[in-house]
Protein backbone atom coordinates (compact mmCIF):
# COMPACT_ATOMS: atom_id res chain seq x y z
CA UNK A 1 0.00 0.00 0.00
CA UNK A 2 2.77 2.72 0.87
CA UNK A 3 5.21 0.73 -1.46
CA UNK A 4 7.17 4.34 -2.97
CA UNK A 5 8.33 2.52 -6.31
CA UNK A 6 11.28 0.82 -4.42
CA UNK A 7 13.67 -2.28 -6.25
CA UNK A 8 12.92 -5.71 -5.07
CA UNK A 9 11.79 -5.57 -1.75
CA UNK A 10 13.72 -8.75 0.47
CA UNK A 11 11.12 -11.03 2.33
CA UNK A 12 11.83 -9.85 5.26
CA UNK A 13 10.66 -6.48 4.48
CA UNK A 14 7.56 -8.14 2.43
CA UNK A 15 6.59 -9.85 5.73
CA UNK A 16 7.14 -6.13 7.06
CA UNK A 17 5.02 -4.69 3.96
CA UNK A 18 2.00 -7.33 4.86
CA UNK A 19 2.20 -7.00 9.01
CA UNK A 20 1.66 -2.93 8.10
CA UNK A 21 -1.30 -3.94 5.81
CA UNK A 22 -2.75 -5.74 8.11
CA UNK A 23 -2.71 -2.55 10.48
CA UNK A 24 -3.49 -0.38 8.13
CA UNK A 25 -6.74 -2.21 7.87
CA UNK A 26 -7.50 -2.77 11.28
CA UNK A 27 -6.74 0.63 12.12
CA UNK A 28 -8.74 1.86 9.23
CA UNK A 29 -11.64 -0.40 10.97
CA UNK A 30 -11.56 1.30 14.14
CA UNK A 31 -11.92 4.71 12.70
CA UNK A 32 -14.28 4.02 10.51
CA UNK A 33 -16.51 2.94 14.20
CA UNK A 34 -15.46 6.25 15.39
CA UNK A 35 -16.29 8.55 12.36
CA UNK A 36 -19.41 6.67 11.20
CA UNK A 37 -21.02 6.41 14.87
CA UNK A 38 -20.66 9.95 15.16
CA UNK A 39 -21.82 10.95 11.97
CA UNK A 40 -24.84 8.14 11.90
CA UNK A 41 -26.11 7.69 15.64
CA UNK A 42 -28.77 9.81 17.34
CA UNK A 43 -26.55 10.93 20.42
CA UNK A 44 -29.59 10.20 23.14
CA UNK A 45 -29.51 6.83 23.15
CA UNK A 46 -33.68 6.87 23.96
CA UNK A 47 -33.35 4.05 21.62
CA UNK A 48 -31.24 0.60 21.66
CA UNK A 49 -32.08 -0.67 18.78
CA UNK A 50 -30.73 1.06 15.32
CA UNK A 51 -33.33 3.11 13.67
CA UNK A 52 -33.88 2.24 9.67
CA UNK A 53 -32.38 5.63 8.95
CA UNK A 54 -29.22 4.90 11.28
CA UNK A 55 -28.53 1.15 9.69
CA UNK A 56 -28.62 2.54 6.00
CA UNK A 57 -26.81 5.98 7.10
CA UNK A 58 -24.30 3.22 8.60
CA UNK A 59 -24.22 1.21 5.41
CA UNK A 60 -23.59 4.57 2.95
CA UNK A 61 -21.15 5.53 5.53
CA UNK A 62 -18.58 2.61 5.32
CA UNK A 63 -18.81 2.54 1.57
CA UNK A 64 -18.20 5.87 1.49
CA UNK A 65 -15.47 5.85 4.15
CA UNK A 66 -13.80 2.89 2.12
CA UNK A 67 -13.51 4.40 -1.13
CA UNK A 68 -12.23 8.20 0.83
CA UNK A 69 -9.79 5.88 2.00
CA UNK A 70 -8.99 4.52 -1.61
CA UNK A 71 -8.98 7.51 -3.02
CA UNK A 72 -6.29 8.99 -0.23
CA UNK A 73 -4.09 6.00 0.09
CA UNK A 74 -3.68 6.30 -4.40
CA UNK A 75 -3.37 10.46 -3.87
CA UNK A 76 -0.66 10.67 -1.43
CA UNK A 77 1.27 7.71 -3.03
CA UNK A 78 0.79 9.83 -6.67
CA UNK A 79 1.93 12.92 -4.74
CA UNK A 80 4.58 11.25 -2.92
CA UNK A 81 5.82 9.76 -5.89
CA UNK A 82 6.02 13.23 -7.50
CA UNK A 83 7.61 15.38 -4.46
CA UNK A 84 9.27 12.75 -2.48
CA UNK A 85 6.82 12.55 0.04
CA UNK A 86 7.94 11.60 3.32
CA UNK A 87 10.81 13.58 3.55
CA UNK A 88 8.80 16.23 5.69
CA UNK A 89 7.67 13.53 7.91
CA UNK B 1 -2.29 -11.41 14.68
CA UNK B 2 -3.66 -12.23 18.28
CA UNK B 3 -2.10 -9.22 20.08
CA UNK B 4 -3.57 -6.81 17.31
CA UNK B 5 -6.86 -7.89 17.28
CA UNK B 6 -6.66 -7.29 21.57
CA UNK B 7 -4.82 -4.06 20.16
CA UNK B 8 -7.99 -3.33 18.07
CA UNK B 9 -10.68 -4.59 20.68
CA UNK B 10 -9.17 -2.70 23.60
CA UNK B 11 -9.56 0.50 21.08
CA UNK B 12 -13.03 0.05 20.52
CA UNK B 13 -14.15 -0.82 23.51
CA UNK B 14 -11.93 2.32 25.16
CA UNK B 15 -14.12 4.73 22.54
CA UNK B 16 -17.49 3.16 23.57
CA UNK B 17 -16.84 3.39 27.05
CA UNK B 18 -15.93 7.22 26.64
CA UNK B 19 -18.48 7.31 24.39
CA UNK B 20 -21.23 6.19 26.11
CA UNK B 21 -20.35 7.96 29.11
CA UNK B 22 -20.03 11.53 27.45
CA UNK B 23 -23.34 10.67 26.03
CA UNK B 24 -25.10 9.80 28.94
CA UNK B 25 -23.41 11.47 32.17
CA UNK B 26 -23.44 15.24 32.90
CA UNK B 27 -24.91 15.10 36.24
CA UNK B 28 -21.95 15.48 39.10
CA UNK B 29 -24.34 15.73 41.75
CA UNK B 30 -23.87 12.45 43.45
CA UNK B 31 -21.38 9.69 42.82
CA UNK B 32 -23.79 7.08 41.83
CA UNK B 33 -25.29 6.61 38.67
CA UNK B 34 -29.05 7.14 38.45
CA UNK B 35 -31.45 5.07 36.98
CA UNK B 36 -31.76 7.02 33.94
CA UNK B 37 -27.97 6.85 33.11
CA UNK B 38 -27.56 3.51 33.68
CA UNK B 39 -30.58 2.71 31.18
CA UNK B 40 -28.82 5.36 28.32
CA UNK B 41 -25.71 3.44 29.00
CA UNK B 42 -26.99 0.28 28.29
CA UNK B 43 -28.93 1.27 25.68
CA UNK B 44 -25.78 3.05 24.00
CA UNK B 45 -23.89 0.04 24.48
CA UNK B 46 -26.40 -1.87 22.83
CA UNK B 47 -26.36 0.48 19.98
CA UNK B 48 -22.91 0.07 19.48
CA UNK B 49 -22.83 -3.19 19.47
CA UNK B 50 -25.22 -3.41 16.92
CA UNK B 51 -23.34 -1.05 15.00
CA UNK B 52 -20.04 -2.46 15.67
CA UNK B 53 -21.15 -5.70 14.24
CA UNK B 54 -23.10 -4.03 11.18
CA UNK B 55 -19.68 -1.86 10.00
CA UNK B 56 -17.71 -5.11 10.82
CA UNK B 57 -19.89 -6.61 7.96
CA UNK B 58 -20.02 -4.10 5.80
CA UNK B 59 -16.40 -3.97 6.06
CA UNK B 60 -15.20 -7.32 5.23
CA UNK B 61 -17.87 -6.85 2.22
CA UNK B 62 -15.64 -4.17 0.85
CA UNK B 63 -12.43 -5.71 1.63
CA UNK B 64 -13.70 -8.80 -0.06
CA UNK B 65 -14.41 -6.41 -3.26
CA UNK B 66 -11.47 -4.49 -3.43
CA UNK B 67 -9.12 -7.05 -2.96
CA UNK B 68 -10.81 -9.18 -5.66
CA UNK B 69 -10.35 -6.28 -7.60
CA UNK B 70 -7.02 -5.91 -6.87
CA UNK B 71 -6.23 -9.67 -8.06
CA UNK B 72 -7.79 -9.09 -11.18
CA UNK B 73 -5.35 -5.89 -11.98
CA UNK B 74 -2.27 -7.59 -11.32
CA UNK B 75 -3.41 -10.88 -13.19
CA UNK B 76 -3.79 -8.95 -15.74
CA UNK C 1 -12.08 -9.13 32.52
CA UNK C 2 -12.91 -10.32 28.45
CA UNK C 3 -12.52 -14.00 28.92
CA UNK C 4 -15.37 -15.12 27.13
CA UNK C 5 -16.25 -18.73 28.93
CA UNK C 6 -12.89 -20.55 27.51
CA UNK C 7 -12.79 -23.36 28.61
CA UNK C 8 -9.32 -24.42 30.90
CA UNK C 9 -6.73 -21.49 29.88
CA UNK C 10 -3.00 -22.15 29.61
CA UNK C 11 -0.45 -20.56 31.87
CA UNK C 12 0.30 -18.58 28.71
CA UNK C 13 -2.84 -17.59 28.44
CA UNK C 14 -3.30 -16.01 32.22
CA UNK C 15 -0.14 -14.60 31.70
CA UNK C 16 -1.19 -12.79 28.36
CA UNK C 17 -4.82 -12.05 30.18
CA UNK C 18 -3.09 -10.89 33.06
CA UNK C 19 -1.00 -8.64 30.94
CA UNK C 20 -4.13 -7.31 28.95
CA UNK C 21 -5.52 -6.86 32.35
CA UNK C 22 -3.10 -4.39 33.43
CA UNK C 23 -3.11 -2.34 29.54
CA UNK C 24 -6.97 -1.88 30.35
CA UNK C 25 -6.58 -0.75 33.87
CA UNK C 26 -3.60 1.11 32.38
CA UNK C 27 -5.78 2.57 29.84
CA UNK C 28 -8.45 3.00 31.65
CA UNK C 29 -7.13 5.77 33.83
CA UNK C 30 -5.64 8.09 31.38
CA UNK C 31 -9.34 7.76 29.68
CA UNK C 32 -10.45 8.64 32.65
CA UNK C 33 -8.57 11.80 33.49
CA UNK C 34 -9.57 13.12 29.94
CA UNK C 35 -13.04 12.53 30.04
CA UNK C 36 -13.30 14.01 33.75
CA UNK C 37 -10.93 16.68 33.41
CA UNK C 38 -13.56 17.12 30.43
CA UNK C 39 -16.54 17.35 32.20
CA UNK C 40 -15.04 18.83 35.90
CA UNK C 41 -12.25 21.91 34.58
CA UNK C 42 -12.95 25.13 34.17
CA UNK C 43 -11.13 26.21 30.95
CA UNK C 44 -9.91 29.64 31.52
CA UNK C 45 -7.72 28.22 33.70
CA UNK C 46 -8.15 31.76 35.59
CA UNK C 47 -6.95 29.72 38.81
CA UNK C 48 -3.90 27.32 38.98
CA UNK C 49 -5.64 25.07 41.79
CA UNK C 50 -8.69 23.36 41.62
CA UNK C 51 -12.21 24.94 43.23
CA UNK C 52 -13.77 22.83 45.47
CA UNK C 53 -16.51 22.39 43.44
CA UNK C 54 -14.31 21.05 40.74
CA UNK C 55 -12.81 18.75 43.64
CA UNK C 56 -16.06 17.16 44.24
CA UNK C 57 -16.75 16.99 40.75
CA UNK C 58 -13.85 15.08 39.81
CA UNK C 59 -14.36 12.46 42.81
CA UNK C 60 -18.13 11.67 41.67
CA UNK C 61 -16.88 11.71 38.10
CA UNK C 62 -14.37 9.09 39.19
CA UNK C 63 -16.76 7.30 40.53
CA UNK C 64 -19.23 7.10 37.66
CA UNK C 65 -16.67 6.42 35.03
CA UNK C 66 -15.76 3.59 37.05
CA UNK C 67 -19.37 2.37 37.42
CA UNK C 68 -20.03 3.03 33.92
CA UNK C 69 -16.79 1.08 32.95
CA UNK C 70 -17.82 -2.18 34.88
CA UNK C 71 -20.92 -1.81 33.72
CA UNK C 72 -20.54 -1.42 30.24
CA UNK C 73 -17.66 -4.67 30.80
CA UNK C 74 -20.13 -6.71 32.44
CA UNK C 75 -22.90 -5.86 29.34
CA UNK C 76 -20.56 -6.76 26.90
CA UNK C 77 -19.39 -10.16 28.06
CA UNK C 78 -23.14 -11.19 28.63
CA UNK C 79 -24.26 -9.67 25.21
CA UNK C 80 -20.97 -11.42 23.76
CA UNK C 81 -21.78 -14.71 25.07
CA UNK C 82 -25.35 -14.41 24.03
CA UNK C 83 -24.55 -12.93 20.22
CA UNK C 84 -20.76 -14.66 19.91
CA UNK C 85 -19.51 -10.95 19.95
CA UNK C 86 -16.14 -10.75 18.27
CA UNK C 87 -17.20 -12.25 15.60
CA UNK C 88 -17.83 -8.75 13.53
CA UNK C 89 -14.88 -7.38 15.03
CA UNK D 1 4.78 -3.24 32.69
CA UNK D 2 8.18 -0.57 33.15
CA UNK D 3 7.23 0.33 29.77
CA UNK D 4 3.67 0.04 30.24
CA UNK D 5 4.13 3.28 32.77
CA UNK D 6 6.44 5.47 30.34
CA UNK D 7 3.79 4.99 27.43
CA UNK D 8 0.72 6.06 29.98
CA UNK D 9 3.03 8.81 31.48
CA UNK D 10 3.81 9.73 27.08
CA UNK D 11 -0.15 9.44 26.73
CA UNK D 12 -1.26 11.81 30.10
CA UNK D 13 1.76 14.10 29.24
CA UNK D 14 0.74 14.44 25.17
CA UNK D 15 -3.16 15.23 26.30
CA UNK D 16 -2.21 17.69 28.87
CA UNK D 17 -0.12 19.75 26.65
CA UNK D 18 -2.80 19.32 23.42
CA UNK D 19 -5.11 20.48 26.24
CA UNK D 20 -3.15 23.33 27.89
CA UNK D 21 -1.94 24.25 24.57
CA UNK D 22 -5.49 24.41 23.01
CA UNK D 23 -7.40 26.22 25.89
CA UNK D 24 -4.69 29.11 26.45
CA UNK D 25 -3.07 29.93 22.73
CA UNK D 26 -5.68 31.31 20.22
CA UNK D 27 -3.18 34.35 19.14
CA UNK D 28 -1.09 33.92 15.91
CA UNK D 29 -0.15 37.22 15.39
CA UNK D 30 3.31 36.63 17.11
CA UNK D 31 5.71 33.46 17.04
CA UNK D 32 6.50 33.80 20.59
CA UNK D 33 4.45 33.08 23.51
CA UNK D 34 2.90 36.26 25.33
CA UNK D 35 2.97 36.56 29.26
CA UNK D 36 -0.90 35.89 29.65
CA UNK D 37 -0.61 33.10 27.61
CA UNK D 38 2.36 31.48 29.20
CA UNK D 39 0.65 32.11 32.73
CA UNK D 40 -2.26 30.29 31.52
CA UNK D 41 -0.26 27.18 30.42
CA UNK D 42 1.56 27.48 33.88
CA UNK D 43 -1.83 27.39 35.64
CA UNK D 44 -3.61 24.53 33.30
CA UNK D 45 0.07 22.56 34.10
CA UNK D 46 -0.79 22.94 37.65
CA UNK D 47 -4.61 22.12 37.66
CA UNK D 48 -3.73 19.31 35.21
CA UNK D 49 -1.31 17.28 38.02
CA UNK D 50 -3.63 18.15 41.06
CA UNK D 51 -6.25 16.77 38.51
CA UNK D 52 -4.11 13.86 37.50
CA UNK D 53 -3.32 13.26 41.25
CA UNK D 54 -6.38 13.39 43.16
CA UNK D 55 -7.88 11.08 40.00
CA UNK D 56 -4.99 8.87 40.45
CA UNK D 57 -5.87 8.47 44.26
CA UNK D 58 -9.56 8.05 43.64
CA UNK D 59 -8.78 5.56 40.90
CA UNK D 60 -6.72 3.54 43.31
CA UNK D 61 -8.90 3.24 45.63
CA UNK D 62 -12.04 2.15 43.44
CA UNK D 63 -9.43 -0.14 42.26
CA UNK D 64 -8.69 -1.98 45.61
CA UNK D 65 -12.28 -1.74 46.41
CA UNK D 66 -13.55 -3.53 43.24
CA UNK D 67 -10.74 -6.40 43.71
CA UNK D 68 -11.35 -6.96 47.14
CA UNK D 69 -14.98 -7.17 46.15
CA UNK D 70 -14.36 -9.72 43.51
CA UNK D 71 -12.05 -11.84 45.99
CA UNK D 72 -14.84 -12.50 48.42
CA UNK D 73 -16.84 -13.46 45.46
CA UNK D 74 -14.64 -15.94 44.64
CA UNK D 75 -14.16 -17.24 47.84
CA UNK D 76 -17.20 -18.34 48.49
CA UNK E 1 13.32 3.00 14.74
CA UNK E 2 12.41 2.45 10.92
CA UNK E 3 9.08 0.82 12.88
CA UNK E 4 8.43 4.07 14.90
CA UNK E 5 8.17 6.05 11.59
CA UNK E 6 5.94 3.58 10.24
CA UNK E 7 3.87 3.93 13.15
CA UNK E 8 4.02 8.06 12.84
CA UNK E 9 3.26 7.70 8.83
CA UNK E 10 -0.01 5.79 10.37
CA UNK E 11 -0.89 7.93 12.86
CA UNK E 12 -0.65 10.84 10.47
CA UNK E 13 -2.51 9.40 7.77
CA UNK E 14 -4.98 8.18 9.62
CA UNK E 15 -5.29 11.69 11.06
CA UNK E 16 -5.38 12.90 7.60
CA UNK E 17 -8.52 10.93 6.55
CA UNK E 18 -10.39 11.11 9.79
CA UNK E 19 -10.17 14.73 9.00
CA UNK E 20 -10.93 14.65 5.21
CA UNK E 21 -13.73 12.83 5.68
CA UNK E 22 -15.23 14.77 8.36
CA UNK E 23 -14.83 17.95 6.82
CA UNK E 24 -15.78 16.44 3.41
CA UNK E 25 -18.26 14.28 3.49
CA UNK E 26 -22.42 14.92 5.48
CA UNK E 27 -24.22 13.42 2.81
CA UNK E 28 -25.49 10.14 3.17
CA UNK E 29 -28.64 10.03 0.43
CA UNK E 30 -26.10 7.90 -1.47
CA UNK E 31 -23.39 5.16 -1.18
CA UNK E 32 -20.88 6.72 -3.60
CA UNK E 33 -18.69 9.54 -3.20
CA UNK E 34 -20.15 12.82 -5.29
CA UNK E 35 -17.95 14.64 -7.52
CA UNK E 36 -17.89 17.72 -4.85
CA UNK E 37 -16.83 15.53 -2.08
CA UNK E 38 -14.44 13.78 -4.16
CA UNK E 39 -13.07 17.26 -5.22
CA UNK E 40 -13.16 18.74 -1.26
CA UNK E 41 -10.90 15.47 -0.42
CA UNK E 42 -8.37 15.83 -3.01
CA UNK E 43 -8.05 19.20 -2.13
CA UNK E 44 -7.77 18.77 1.49
CA UNK E 45 -5.27 15.74 1.50
CA UNK E 46 -3.26 18.77 -0.70
CA UNK E 47 -3.68 20.87 1.87
CA UNK E 48 -2.75 18.50 4.74
CA UNK E 49 0.30 17.40 3.13
CA UNK E 50 1.76 21.06 2.42
CA UNK E 51 0.41 21.53 5.95
CA UNK E 52 2.94 18.28 7.11
CA UNK E 53 6.20 19.23 4.70
CA UNK E 54 5.77 22.90 5.91
CA UNK E 55 5.63 21.96 9.62
CA UNK E 56 8.25 19.03 9.05
CA UNK E 57 10.39 21.86 8.17
CA UNK E 58 9.67 24.28 11.17
CA UNK E 59 9.86 21.31 13.42
CA UNK E 60 13.34 20.40 12.41
CA UNK E 61 14.65 23.76 12.64
CA UNK E 62 13.12 24.35 15.94
CA UNK E 63 14.52 20.96 17.21
CA UNK E 64 18.10 22.11 15.90
CA UNK E 65 17.86 25.28 17.15
CA UNK E 66 16.79 23.65 20.63
CA UNK E 67 19.60 20.53 20.84
CA UNK E 68 22.46 23.24 19.99
CA UNK E 69 21.57 25.42 22.76
CA UNK E 70 21.05 22.74 25.23
CA UNK E 71 24.41 20.98 24.07
CA UNK E 72 26.23 24.96 24.74
CA UNK E 73 24.55 24.38 28.26
CA UNK E 74 26.05 21.61 28.89
CA UNK E 75 29.58 22.35 27.43
CA UNK E 76 29.58 25.60 30.07
CA UNK F 1 13.90 14.49 29.73
CA UNK F 2 11.73 12.72 32.22
CA UNK F 3 14.85 11.91 34.12
CA UNK F 4 13.55 13.01 38.01
CA UNK F 5 17.00 13.34 39.42
CA UNK F 6 18.06 9.45 39.72
CA UNK F 7 21.67 8.83 40.25
CA UNK F 8 23.83 7.48 37.51
CA UNK F 9 21.74 5.58 34.94
CA UNK F 10 22.83 2.21 33.36
CA UNK F 11 23.74 1.91 29.92
CA UNK F 12 20.61 -0.07 29.53
CA UNK F 13 18.90 2.74 31.12
CA UNK F 14 20.22 5.22 28.58
CA UNK F 15 19.17 3.62 25.91
CA UNK F 16 15.70 3.49 27.14
CA UNK F 17 15.94 7.06 27.88
CA UNK F 18 16.96 7.94 24.09
CA UNK F 19 14.59 5.36 22.54
CA UNK F 20 11.64 7.22 24.94
CA UNK F 21 13.32 10.90 23.84
CA UNK F 22 12.85 9.66 20.14
CA UNK F 23 9.00 8.70 20.86
CA UNK F 24 8.40 11.95 22.82
CA UNK F 25 9.47 13.43 19.79
CA UNK F 26 7.75 11.53 17.06
CA UNK F 27 5.25 12.45 19.26
CA UNK F 28 5.26 15.71 19.32
CA UNK F 29 5.88 16.54 15.56
CA UNK F 30 2.39 14.02 15.12
CA UNK F 31 0.19 16.33 17.78
CA UNK F 32 1.94 19.51 16.25
CA UNK F 33 0.04 18.66 12.73
CA UNK F 34 -2.95 18.07 14.66
CA UNK F 35 -3.30 20.98 16.67
CA UNK F 36 -2.00 23.61 14.46
CA UNK F 37 -4.05 21.79 11.11
CA UNK F 38 -7.20 22.26 13.61
CA UNK F 39 -5.89 26.06 14.71
CA UNK F 40 -5.08 27.91 11.35
CA UNK F 41 -6.50 25.66 8.75
CA UNK F 42 -9.74 27.10 6.82
CA UNK F 43 -12.20 23.81 6.96
CA UNK F 44 -14.02 24.25 3.72
CA UNK F 45 -11.21 23.22 1.18
CA UNK F 46 -12.46 25.38 -1.11
CA UNK F 47 -8.28 25.56 -2.19
CA UNK F 48 -5.87 23.15 -2.54
CA UNK F 49 -3.28 25.77 -1.58
CA UNK F 50 -2.12 27.09 1.41
CA UNK F 51 -3.35 30.69 1.36
CA UNK F 52 -0.58 33.15 3.04
CA UNK F 53 -2.87 33.51 6.27
CA UNK F 54 -2.59 29.81 6.55
CA UNK F 55 0.92 29.29 6.00
CA UNK F 56 1.78 32.13 8.58
CA UNK F 57 -0.35 30.91 10.89
CA UNK F 58 1.16 27.52 10.84
CA UNK F 59 4.62 28.75 11.46
CA UNK F 60 4.10 30.71 14.25
CA UNK F 61 1.71 28.04 15.71
CA UNK F 62 4.71 25.73 15.51
CA UNK F 63 6.88 27.83 17.16
CA UNK F 64 4.28 28.24 20.10
CA UNK F 65 3.56 25.01 20.14
CA UNK F 66 7.14 23.98 20.62
CA UNK F 67 7.56 26.32 23.21
CA UNK F 68 4.90 25.07 25.34
CA UNK F 69 6.18 22.40 24.98
CA UNK F 70 9.31 22.87 26.61
CA UNK F 71 7.59 25.02 28.72
CA UNK F 72 5.11 22.50 30.61
CA UNK F 73 8.25 19.65 30.34
CA UNK F 74 10.45 21.60 32.45
CA UNK F 75 7.24 22.91 34.75
CA UNK F 76 6.60 19.04 35.38
CA UNK F 77 9.95 18.20 35.66
CA UNK F 78 9.96 20.81 38.92
CA UNK F 79 6.49 20.56 40.34
CA UNK F 80 7.37 16.72 39.60
CA UNK F 81 10.65 16.81 41.51
CA UNK F 82 9.08 18.87 44.83
CA UNK F 83 5.75 17.09 44.83
CA UNK F 84 7.45 13.02 44.10
CA UNK F 85 5.26 13.56 40.83
CA UNK F 86 4.59 9.63 39.16
CA UNK F 87 3.27 8.55 42.54
CA UNK F 88 -0.30 9.16 41.23
CA UNK F 89 0.64 7.81 37.67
Amino acid sequence: MFGFGRPQPTSAEKIAAIENELKVVAEMHSRMIKVCSAKCLDKTYREGELSKGEAVCLDRCAAKFFEAHQIISDQLQKEGAARGFGGGM
Amino acid sequence: LQKRQVKEFMTVFGNLVDNCFNACVDDFTSKVLSGRETGCISRCVIKSMTTQARLGERFAELNAAMTAEMQQKMSR
